[in-house]
């Protein structure tokens, strides 16, 4: 398995990763892809942006566990993780996960797993720009949930 | 020495983003917690949250996690990136 | 939900669709696509391309209606489905699956649960050009496993 | 009319496209098969196929499953898009 993960304040071009992902790559079939965006509410709030904080050094290696795991569970072909951190506007792209394999199972899963594990585990934190000010987000409980099911499942 | 360092809205609440302690003034990471309220009072109930997370080198670890000189120990609340 | 497929010859281009999907969508932060291309490589045989026949009409309906399915089960924004026929070589995009959702939960089970229904009940069929010569493929045993997975889940 | 068309594997096995019987020949799609060899004993072998697939104006049905004049009944193997 191949993998690049970066974490950057500026954007990036879908296409162009979609794209590093299937070069010379005729044996994958099956390519996935998550796109976490910024939303224009939560929890009844209007929101009008993000500013995201993160811990580096210790997000790249938490993010380097956690695609090695997803890559013991799954037969995968390559990997890519981006994460936006800084000031992020309005349908911004947030996080991007990237996956390919030979079956499309694998890459759902991995996909998925690597975003519910990215969402508990990685060092990073959202402050919400509200109509009622700035405010550090919450952890959900249903995300430790969520995270959680991998350890029974299959 | 050991450093330490806050992040989030807990560096906001205590109004301090880094710290350093001797390496004999605590030798676990309930220890340093501990420490750094005995030395700073006002913070105590900032640290009495049971949800506050620490990670040694980078490591996410629970409170009887030795520590030594030159690690680096963090305090953050829950993360919420993604 | 606002769906829109396509069954077409042509190629398309996977950052256009992408970008259909987040147009004026500032409510979903939850983007899963699916891209399933043509393989090198297919049971240790080598392929030089695929020929993809379908059943126009029926192909069309029959993908209405696993959406509905998927939107009744799961809270969704936006969906697109193209698929190819015709002519494949190595390499090329076959079929797109893109959803949206405010929850990424969703947006990864409703992409997975299409492309499952679609692989066992969408009339299409792929005949492949091996070095051996062409061959239609046989149906996976698998294929009809997984999507039988989704009547006992959750 | 009914009119039968066939797909992919079974089309070039029949070296047939499509098919017209009259509505009186058949009342269900089982009876449609069964005619289809009668009126065409080589074709035999290959409807014996189990896997066989049929479907009526577009909707995946069984061999119970009424016909009646105006319907376009389709013949297929087990599909593989995707």
């Amino acid at each position: 398995m191949a993998k690049v993960i970066s974490i950057q304040e500026q954007d990036y071009n879908l296409a162009d990763e979609v794209a590093l992902l299937e070069q010379d790559n005729d044996c994958d079939g099956a390519v996935v892809t998550f796109t976490g965006r910024v939303r224009n509410k939560n929890e009844g709030l209007k929101v009008s942006g993000l500013y995201l904080e993160h811990y580096p050094g210790m997000t790249e290696k938490s993010l380097e566990k956690i695609i090695a795991i997803a890559n013991q569970r799954w037969s995968l072909g390559r990997v890519r993780v981006i994460h936006r951190i800084g000031q992020l506007a309005i349908g911004e792209q947030i996080v991007f996960v990237g996956v390919t394999s030979m079956h499309r199972k694998d890459a759902f899963a991995a996909a998925e797993f690597i975003m519910d594990y990215l969402k508990v585990q990685a060092p990073f934190w959202k402050k919400e720009l509200t109509e009622q000010g700035e405010k550090w987000l919450d952890a959900k409980t249903s995300d430790n949930n969520k995270a959680k099911q991998w350890q029974s499942s299959e | 020495m050991i450093k330490i360092i806050f992040f989030a809205a807990l560096r906001e609440q205590l109004g301090c983003g880094d710290y350093q302690l001797s390496a004999t003034e605590a030798s676990t990471v309930a220890e340093v917690k501990a420490k750094l309220v005995a030395l700073n009072p006002q913070w105590q109930s900032t640290f009495e949250n049971q949800s506050l997370l620490s990670a040694v080198n980078h490591d996410m670890v629970s409170g009887e996690h030795k520590v030594k000189a030159g690690d680096e120990v963090a305090f953050f609340p829950p993360v919420t990136g993604g």
